[in-house]
């Protein structure tokens, strides 16, 4: 059983924000020219035409946060001694990812693994993931760079969503696919959607349809081994990389992040921040060593991680969902598509590139 | 570098006493190509009875007329009274130094000082913006029986941060000027003693002293005549010329002129035009063989004296050794 | 911009270097990226359009060889600047030259096709023609150059050892140049706080800025990054991602030769130029210096006079 | 880590207004602080075992000691942790004296800033790196500027030492004031009488070479280690060649020259030897009144030179001197008269200064010794001496007392009754300053049994009546005006800075006050060294001095050369600039801009180009670390991360 | 612990060893009162103020900064002073552009026997520095959820 609400668009904002009175709605909002995930705040003009710059990933792994704050006290008895008063207090709100596409909701679902599926599951991330609903839109239409298809996500992909938001004329179709989504859709703001789901239907059907027209069908084919390890052709690709940190920090799926202390003083405290393994410090040794000193190695690992060794750790899955936001992004227009179609041909250089 | 135009304080002397004093200043004035405006609705300048009662009143009083002059176009206030200048130099000095005072001050007025009014004397304006040289070339008469002692009074060039003109105690802007227009002046030690004038109502007999000093100081420095640039000084002098002889035995008769009348004469002018006959001490045997020379030869006797005068640095002082430049540069090899 | 001529120069060059770096297409017409020619074969790949943007001098200091470099008028400045900065050695640098009638912004083009996904681009002397499933849109260059080109005095390449195109006049003089950074400090104090706190709320410290900035020379050791020295951390609060623009500005004073390739890469689209252009117009005030101009010009903030004519002992009242 | 902090009272200059019991009680929290004391005076010996001994009981690797300023009493502590096996770096020091309890009020808040002060401390101490000096071998020569008494005191002891000596004189003769002067105070014994012998040994001691007529071009290097540039200036003559027989001088027509010597109480000639004990006596062209130099027409003298030493075409010569220390011996100068326009100095000849009625009464002087006024060569019967013409004056901008000028006056009194018995002289002055051995028993002898009348007041003006000048004043006991008929005034001018002082100073990186006179580098403790290491003062060029004093100060300066030297090798201050090869990427922009060469470019293996700093020459100002982008090129002991540590406790916490 | 409330404001002092940090010796032996607002910062030569420690300091809540180190020609250094005179004088014109008060950082020389004028100065600028009042402190960013906010 799935239940449907209907959302009028002159009501869009009412229903907003009546979420906004129970939980942190992030939303693509605009900010100048930009499209950004934000908290929605009375001012905030919501942005769904186009897909956002940024992911929604920071809703529920923020660019930094503190992990505890730590405060040394003496010993009033004997100053010799030092007691250490630790605060690892996580205030986790309720939050709505709300307008986020497809391929923002794979992106969460390719992180999820990483904080979950291991010895050592990450009990900040996961109090917040479990406290998240994400309402996903359909792409209307692909944006420049968008290869979602190519990767096996899709402009209408429902799985990694609670509730699938499809637009119509005057409003939106809004179909819950889990318990969370549902809870959602208990609206007086909402209508009764089932009359708009064969129109739903078919415009994700179209919707599909033009994205593999400009991207193409899911590409299955495994990477070349031989050019996957070969020097030259990781120096050719990276040739033009600036090696900022654009494509991962804008990226829905990376989750590389840093831990660092800062101590003032008595009180200080411990950082989680998002780092980017295309940064020279990334794997910087302590000795001065780094094992991936030219960016060529950099790119390697960062494209490798996302075709390869993703998927030798979790059954085979890509981690990228094809969402173009590090092609737009870049300041040097990288492909990642490109290059990933040039790994699967034993060709050992970027095709495209001649 | 000469200003064209300046706004023109006269003050309540030049109105009735020195009124010579503000006719040649007026006429040399024209005579060297400055124009003067005067400013509209001018008051007392605070200097006197106010100063002495109220500083606040005072400062009120010289700052009400520095406003009027700050709505002018021309920046520049002068005003022949060493007084009247001394009055607006410390209210301008006061009003941009003391934000409280400025304040005070603007309260009482109707229209506020903000502080942009650079005052200067008339003696300082010929000396410095019109010049040596440019007096020079005005002159057409030589008066050959003037033996001036220049005698600068209290506050012209006092206290040297608020006057910022001539030095404080040994002045020798007017020296200067007279022997620009190719007068004879004499070196006087007195140039800045004080005549008393301010006293002159409630200390006579101390006033009638001290001016039978300076006037002996002049006749002693073999001059026949004061030049002074001070309304207060010319009428002391002047004016208690007989008192001071009847108190102290003395028997002087000493023509007491304004710098600004002898540089009128010195350019062409009658005493008439001057107002000379408002002198009580008569300045005709001073005047008489005064005649006009050929332009060519005035010129180049002037000019040697520009010269001589500039080269000394004070007019007529002796050369023996140890000469000025020897001990001046004395200390500086020391 | 004549890419025959630029061709031609590029094939009678290339023997003589290693690499020749020029622009060829991109994911589309209005993404031309920056191309390492080392075969001649390659050169037909070769594309100028306004819509080369990147400023290629900026990969100079990381070459260790022979190399010949395309340059605009701005460009040509860093060229100028790393050699001044000893950073370049000009002899090991083939500079051919493009004068430059002004270059499109991606941005402005797509916010004047309301963000439509360009399916064609093409540009005819002074419009850009941009193809979308909405029609076809005919945008004056003008109305869509960056900033940086409405305010260009060298649209001409300072240094030039092949020139690929007629020189070309500016039409900005002096003062006009920094007309915008004037308005901006004619705005209150609290407005210029305001809007910058609004524009740095944004920065994700990517980091791209820094990196496509030519005369960022600092690279790994760059201190927005080390623990030693320890200016900063990581986390993403307002004074951290102040600080970070506030070191790279300083760092730049008396060196930004505005090429405008920090705020381009800005995923976010935050002006950071300005924040550098605004030291450059007090350098030219202070020092009557300007970045990239003179080979032999010393950078102001590594030297000094002993009278210095503009510098004023401050009151603090 | 473990950190003692002790906190010192300082008697009550510090406890008086700073609760010290609640500092230390409050700094004992701060983390690393295993140990936090008060102590009454902490510098003192007691003070200092206190520290060695809980650095030993309490184990402690880092000590900060909150008391005076660090300018005070830094090495005296760095000294004591050294003693008890720490590195003398593991130190901080929190001035809660001089920048607190001294000069606030409010005890609440200065104790609260006193705590924040050791908290900063705190926080720099524990990120201080063990430092080592390295040592460097001393140039055992020592160059002395000024060949004055005081100079030449100085250039003899180290001479005597065992050092040579450069010696510097800016004028053609040796000697300085002192030569120039009749008698000395107290004892009046002949003032060149007993300088004469000295300077003799100067010219021949064969460890002192001596350049005369010369003066400082530039100064590099260090401690140990200076280059100095001399210029030579040119006397138109080879001094190689003369034999200073003056027969030059008879027969230059030029007889207006100005005379430097006698401060032009008399014209000389073009060609001079300056006076007849003169050291070097060689005759010196003032080019300024030489026909030949000016006109091209003359040369006279080359004619009758029997030397042939005249040569009009010599120029400045430059030498460089290699030395590893500098005593600054440079004198004073003494103001234009003619800033005194009341008393008429310069205008009227018969008004004139101390130094010239010096020359007056000089046997060796113009007038050989007769006292006769300038303005008619007749003897003065009375005569008027004005102290302080100048001295504590702010009108003038001179605050201070010349120190000397009570007692020449004195002497000068004296020694006018000797001259001429039926005279009179007058002295007004403001105080009667006398603090010396037998200084004021000689004052007292001036007015008791010379006859000198004092007055005890200002001078107003002084103008000429007739042949006589008129000096009018006050006289403050009586409260009464008085004027004095005078033959001749004497103006006890105010002493100066000499001209140049300024610009010498900054040759030697040494710091002097608003007046121009040298700053010593404690005005108690350490009168004769400055702040630049190496470099020590001697004589008037630190304050006006009367002979003794400057004698004095010529031999403490010797000494303190003579121990310097007493080493082979010196240690450097090792908190230099140190580069971090792995994060510099060589742009060298800290090469650009080191005020003292002391960077130069390496290239490592691999051809990677880097930042070198050369140990020695690197003074540690830290230039190099403000201009270095990426924090490449650290000055030891003011680290980015030690000063960021200090911002953070103050902004952060 | 740091600002007393109400009683005082945080401002930040470099000075040069040489010069100013003496200058303020002198007035201290000269028992000259001063606010007791001002924190010295001790530094071998003002050319060793890096720009960037004062935009530090005032962004991390310092009310005002003040620099002083020995006037210009009589730096210990020869040079150090030429240096910080140029650089300082860049960043007062530019902190202005990014909202931050110029009055707010003053930069000035005092020589080791100018106790005086360093009273002066101290004084001086601690009251403007009131007169201003606190300075106003950076908004936290509104991207990050709470916990993060630092």
């Amino acid at each position: 059983m799935k239940k449907a609400g209907y959302l009028k668009k002159q009501k869009e904002k009412e229903f907003i924000a009546a979420l906004g009175a129970k939980a942190r709605v992030y939303a693509p909002c605009l900010e100048d020219e930009a499209v950004l995930f934000k908290p929605v705040e009375p001012d905030s003009v919501i942005c769904l035409s186009r897909p956002a710059v940024s992911s929604p990933k920071s809703a529920i792994y923020p660019q930094s946060e503190t992990l505890f704050s730590f405060r040394f006290k003496k010993d009033s008895e004997d100053p010799r001694r030092t007691l250490v008063e630790l605060d690892d207090t996580i205030a986790v709100p309720d939050t709505i990812i709300f307008g986020a596409r497809p391929c923002d909701a794979r992106g969460i679902a390719v992180i999820d693994r990483a904080f979950s599926k291991t010895e050592t599951p990450d009990p900040y991330y996961l109090a917040r993931r479990a406290k998240t609903t994400i309402v996903t839109l359909t792409c209307p239409e692909p944006s420049t760079g968008c290869f979602c298809t190519r990767v096996g996500c899709g402009p209408a992909e429902t799985s990694d969503s609670d509730v699938m938001m499809t637009e119509l004329e005057d409003g939106y179709l809004m179909e819950a696919l889990t318990s969370k989504g549902e809870a959602l859709l208990e609206s007086p703001i909402l209508e009764d959607g089932t009359a708009y789901e064969a129109q739903a239907k078919e415009a994700q059907k179209a919707a599909h349809e033009r994205m593999i027209k400009e991207a193409g069908e899911a590409d299955t084919t495994p990477v070349d081994p031989e050019t996957f390890h070969s020097q030259v052709f990781w120096e050719k690709a990276a040739e033009r990389c600036l090696g900022c940190g654009a494509c991962t920090y804008l990226c829905p799926t990376c989750y590389c992040f840093n831990i660092t202390d800062e101590q003032v003083v008595d009180k200080g405290e411990r950082i989680r921040s998002w780092d980017a393994c295309m940064f020279h410090h990334f794997t910087l040794e302590a000795s001065g060593h780094n094992p991936r000193a030219q960016k060529a190695l950099r790119l390697k690992n960062r494209i490798g991680h996302k075709f390869v060794y993703y998927g030798e750790k979790y059954d085979g899955i890509i981690a990228c969902s094809g969402c173009g936001r590090c092609i737009r992004g870049c300041p040097v227009s990288m492909e990642i598509s490109t290059i990933a179609a040039a790994l699967k041909k034993n060709s050992g250089t970027v095709s495209g590139e001649q | 570098m000469i200003e064209q135009e300046y706004a023109y304080y006269s003050g309540c002397s030049l109105e009735g006493t020195a009124s010579s004093y503000d006719r040649s200043i007026r006429l040399i004035l024209k005579a060297l190509g400055v124009t003067l405006r005067e400013p509209d609705d001018w008051s007392c300048c605070g200097s006197t009875p106010a100063h002495a009662m109220d500083h606040l009143l005072a400062g009120a009083l010289a700052a009400r007329n520095l406003a009027i002059v700050e709505r002018m176009e021309t920046a520049t206030l002068t005003t022949p009274c060493p007084a009247c200048l001394s009055a607006f130099k410390k209210a301008h000095a006061r009003a941009t130094e003391d934000r409280a005072f400025k304040d005070e001050v603007n309260q009482l007025l109707d229209i506020p000082y903000e502080g942009g009014v650079k005052a200067k004397s008339t003696l300082q304006v010929i000396y410095e913006d019109v010049g040596l040289e440019a007096v020079a070339s005005k002159v057409t008469t030589v008066l050959p029986d003037l033996k001036a002692a220049c005698y600068y009074g209290c506050i012209l060039s006092r206290p040297p941060r608020l006057a910022a003109f001539d030095d404080p105690e040994n002045p020798i802007s007017m020296d200067r000027l007279l022997a620009a227009c190719g007068v004879e002046v004499c070196d006087f030690a007195f140039k800045t003693e004080c005549c008393g004038a301010a006293f002159g109502v409630p200390k006579k007999e101390m006033v009638l002293r001290l001016t039978h000093k300076v006037l002996t100081m002049v006749e002693d420095c073999g001059a026949n005549c004061v030049v002074v640039a001070c309304p207060l000084c010319q009428q002391n002098l002047d004016l208690r010329q007989a008192q001071v002889n009847r108190a102290m035995g003395s028997s002087f008769s000493i023509p007491i002129l304004y710098f600004s009348e002898v540089l009128g004469l010195a350019f062409g002018y009658t005493p008439e035009e001057l107002g000379l006959d408002k002198h009580i001490v008569s300045t005709d045997a001073l005047i008489r063989s005064r005649r006009s020379k050929e332009a060519e030869e005035t010129v180049s006797t002037v000019k040697e004296k520009v010269k001589k005068s500039a080269a000394q640095g004070t007019a007529g002082k002796s050369g023996n050794a140890p000469g000025p430049e020897d001990t001046a540069s004395a200390t500086k090899e020391a | 911009m004549n890419l025959e001529k630029l061709k031609e120069i590029v094939r009678t060059v290339l023997p003589s270097v290693d690499v020749v770096i020029g622009y060829k297409k991109g994911l589309d017409a209005l993404h031309p990226v920056p191309c390492f020619l080392t075969s001649p074969d390659e050169i037909d790949a070769l594309v100028l359009n306004p819509a080369c943007m990147h400023n290629l001098a900026a990969y100079l200091p990381s070459l260790k060889n022979r190399a010949a470099v395309v340059v605009k008028g701005c460009d040509s400045r860093t060229v100028v600047q790393l050699a001044q900065e000893g950073l370049i050695k000009r002899e090991n640098v083939v500079v051919i030259g493009v004068p430059c009638q002004g270059a499109v912004s991606v941005r402005k083009v797509l916010s004047a096709i309301d963000h439509q996904p360009v399916i064609e681009a093409s540009f005819e002397n002074d419009t850009v023609v941009i193809k979308t499933k909405k029609g076809e849109a005919r945008l004056a260059l003008r109305d869509v150059a960056p900033d940086k080109c409405l305010a260009c005095r060298y649209p001409t390449p300072v240094v030039a050892d092949h020139l690929a195109g007629e020189e070309v006049e500016p039409k900005i003089d002096e003062k006009t140049a920094y007309q915008e950074i004037r308005e901006f400090d004619a705005r209150s104090l609290e407005e210029r706080r305001a809007y910058w706190m609004a524009e740095f709320d944004r920065c994700i410290r990517c980091y791209a800025c820094r990196n496509a900035c030519p005369l960022c020379v600092c690279r790994e050791s760059c201190i927005a990054e080390t623990r030693d020295p320890h200016w900063m951390s990581q986390k993403a609060t307002q004074n951290e991602k102040m600080m970070f623009h506030m070191i790279h500005a300083i760092h730049l004073a008396g060196r930004c030769t505005e090429c405008g390739e920090c705020e381009r890469a800005c995923p976010m689209g935050i002006p950071v130029a300005r924040l550098k252009k605004k030291i450059n117009m007090e350098m030219k005030e202070l020092f009557g210096y300007e970045p990239g101009i003179s080979m032999d010009d010393k950078p102001p903030m590594y030297t000094f006079k002993v009278e210095e004519e503009k510098i004023e002992e401050h009151k603090i009242r | 880590m473990r950190v003692g902090v002790f906190i010192c009272h300082c008697g009550n200059n510090i406890a008086g207004t700073v609760d010290v019991a609640r500092a230390a009680e409050e700094t004992a929290k701060l983390p690393h602080v295993v140990y936090s004391t008060h102590y009454m005076y902490t510098c003192s010996e007691p003070g200092q075992d206190e520290i060695k001994q809980a650095i030993k009981r309490e184990n402690l690797d880092r000590v900060v000691v909150a008391a005076c300023s660090p300018r005070m009493h830094e090495l005296t502590f760095r000294r004591t942790v050294e003693k008890a096996g720490l590195n003398r770096y593991f130190f901080e020091m929190a001035n809660i004296r001089e920048h607190v309890s001294w000069i606030g009020e409010d005890k609440d808040l200065n104790t609260n800033k006193a705590i924040e002060a050791v908290r900063m401390a705190v926080e720099k101490v524990v990120r201080d790196k063990p430092l080592y000096s390295s040592s460097f071998k001393v140039n055992k020569r020592v160059l002395v500027i000024g060949a004055g008494v005081a100079g030449m005191q100085s250039a003899l002891d180290c001479a005597e030492g065992g050092l040579d000596v450069v010696l510097v004189e800016k004028s053609p003769a040796i000697g300085g004031m002192m030569a120039r002067l009749d008698k000395t105070f107290p004892t009046i014994d002949c003032s060149i009488c007993i300088l004469g012998p000295k300077m003799v040994d100067v010219a021949q001691h064969e460890k002192i070479s001596l350049h005369a007529y010369s003066e400082i071009e530039e100064i590099k290097g260090y401690v140990g280690n200076y280059q100095v540039k001399v210029r030579k200036k040119t006397p138109y003559v080879d001094w190689a060649k003369c034999t200073g027989c003056g027969e030059c001088m008879e027969k230059c027509p030029t007889k207006n020259a100005y005379d430097r010597f006698n401060f032009g109480v008399a014209p000389t000639r073009a060609i001079n030897i300056p006076f007849p004990q003169a050291i070097p006596k060689k005759a010196t062209i003032d080019a300024k009144f030489c026909r030949q130099i000016q006109k091209g027409k003359c040369g006279v003298c080359a004619k009758v030179c029997p030397a042939k030493a005249i040569n009009f075409e010599l120029q400045d010569q430059f030498v460089t001197e290699e030395v590893g220390a500098i005593i600054v011996a440079s004198g004073y100068g003494l103001i234009d008269q003619e800033l005194l326009p009341e008393y008429g100095g310069g205008r009227y000849p018969d008004v004139i200064t101390g130094i010239q009625y010096e020359r007056l009464l000089n046997a060796s002087g113009p007038t050989s010794g007769h006292i006769l006024r300038p303005s008619d060569k007749t003897e003065p019967k009375s005569i008027v001496f004005v102290s302080c013409a100048g001295s504590r004056d702010k009108s003038i901008g001179i605050p201070y007392c010349s120190n000397f000028c009570c007692m020449y006056i004195a002497k000068q009194a004296i020694l006018t009754k000797d001259h001429i018995p039926d005279s009179q002289s007058f002295v007004f002055y403001m105080d009667i300053r006398a603090p010396g051995k037998g200084y004021d028993e000689f004052t007292r002898r001036a007015q008791e049994d010379y006859g000198v009348k004092y007055i005890r007041g200002r001078v107003s003006r002084i103008y000429p009546k007739g042949k006589k000048m008129i000096v009018q004043g006050a006289d403050t006991l009586l409260g009464a005006k008085v004027e004095v008929e005078a033959d001749l005034v004497v103006l006890a001018t105010a002493a100066t800075a000499a001209p140049g002082a300024a610009a010498l100073a900054e040759k030697l990186h040494i710091s002097y006050d608003t007046h121009g006179f040298y700053v010593e580098s404690h005005p108690k403790l350490r009168p004769v060294e400055t702040n630049t290491a190496g470099v020590y003062l001697a004589g008037a060029a630190q304050g006006p001095k009367d002979i003794p004093s400057s004698v004095g100060q010529g031999s403490a300066a010797a000494a303190k050369v003579l121990a310097l030297f007493s080493r082979d090798m010196l240690e450097s201050d090792p908190a230099i600039a140190r580069v971090n090869q792995n994060a510099c990427v060589g742009c060298l922009k800290c090469a650009k801009t080191c005020p003292f060469q002391a960077i130069k470019d390496e290239v490592l293996r691999g051809g990677k180009v880097v930042a070198n700093v050369i140990e020695t020459v690197c003074a540690g100002c830290g230039v190099c670390t403000s201009t270095c982008p990426c924090g490449a090129i650290q000055l030891q002991h003011f680290t980015d991360n030690q000063l960021l540590a200090e911002v953070n406790s103050l902004c952060l916490s | 612990m740091s600002v007393v409330e109400g009683k005082e404001l945080r401002i930040v002092g470099f000075l040069c060893n040489w010069c100013s940090y003496g200058g303020a010796d002198t007035a201290g032996v000269s028992r000259f009162k001063q606010p007791t607002d001002l924190r010295i910062i001790r530094v071998p030569c003002s050319g060793r103020v890096d720009p960037l420690f004062v935009v530090k300091a005032l962004i991390s809540g310092a009310d005002g900064v003040l620099v002083s180190g020995c006037h210009p020609r009589d730096c210990h250094y020869s040079d150090g002073n030429f240096y910080a005179r140029r650089r300082l004088e860049m960043l007062k014109r530019f902190l202005p552009f990014v909202g931050i008060d110029a009055r707010r950082f003053h930069y000035t020389w005092v020589s080791a026997s100018e106790g005086q004028r360093w009273q002066q100065t101290v004084t001086d600028f601690t009251s403007l520095i009131h007169e201003l009042g606190p300075a106003p402190l950076l908004p936290q960013n509104k991207t990050l959820p709470k916990e993060a906010r630092a």
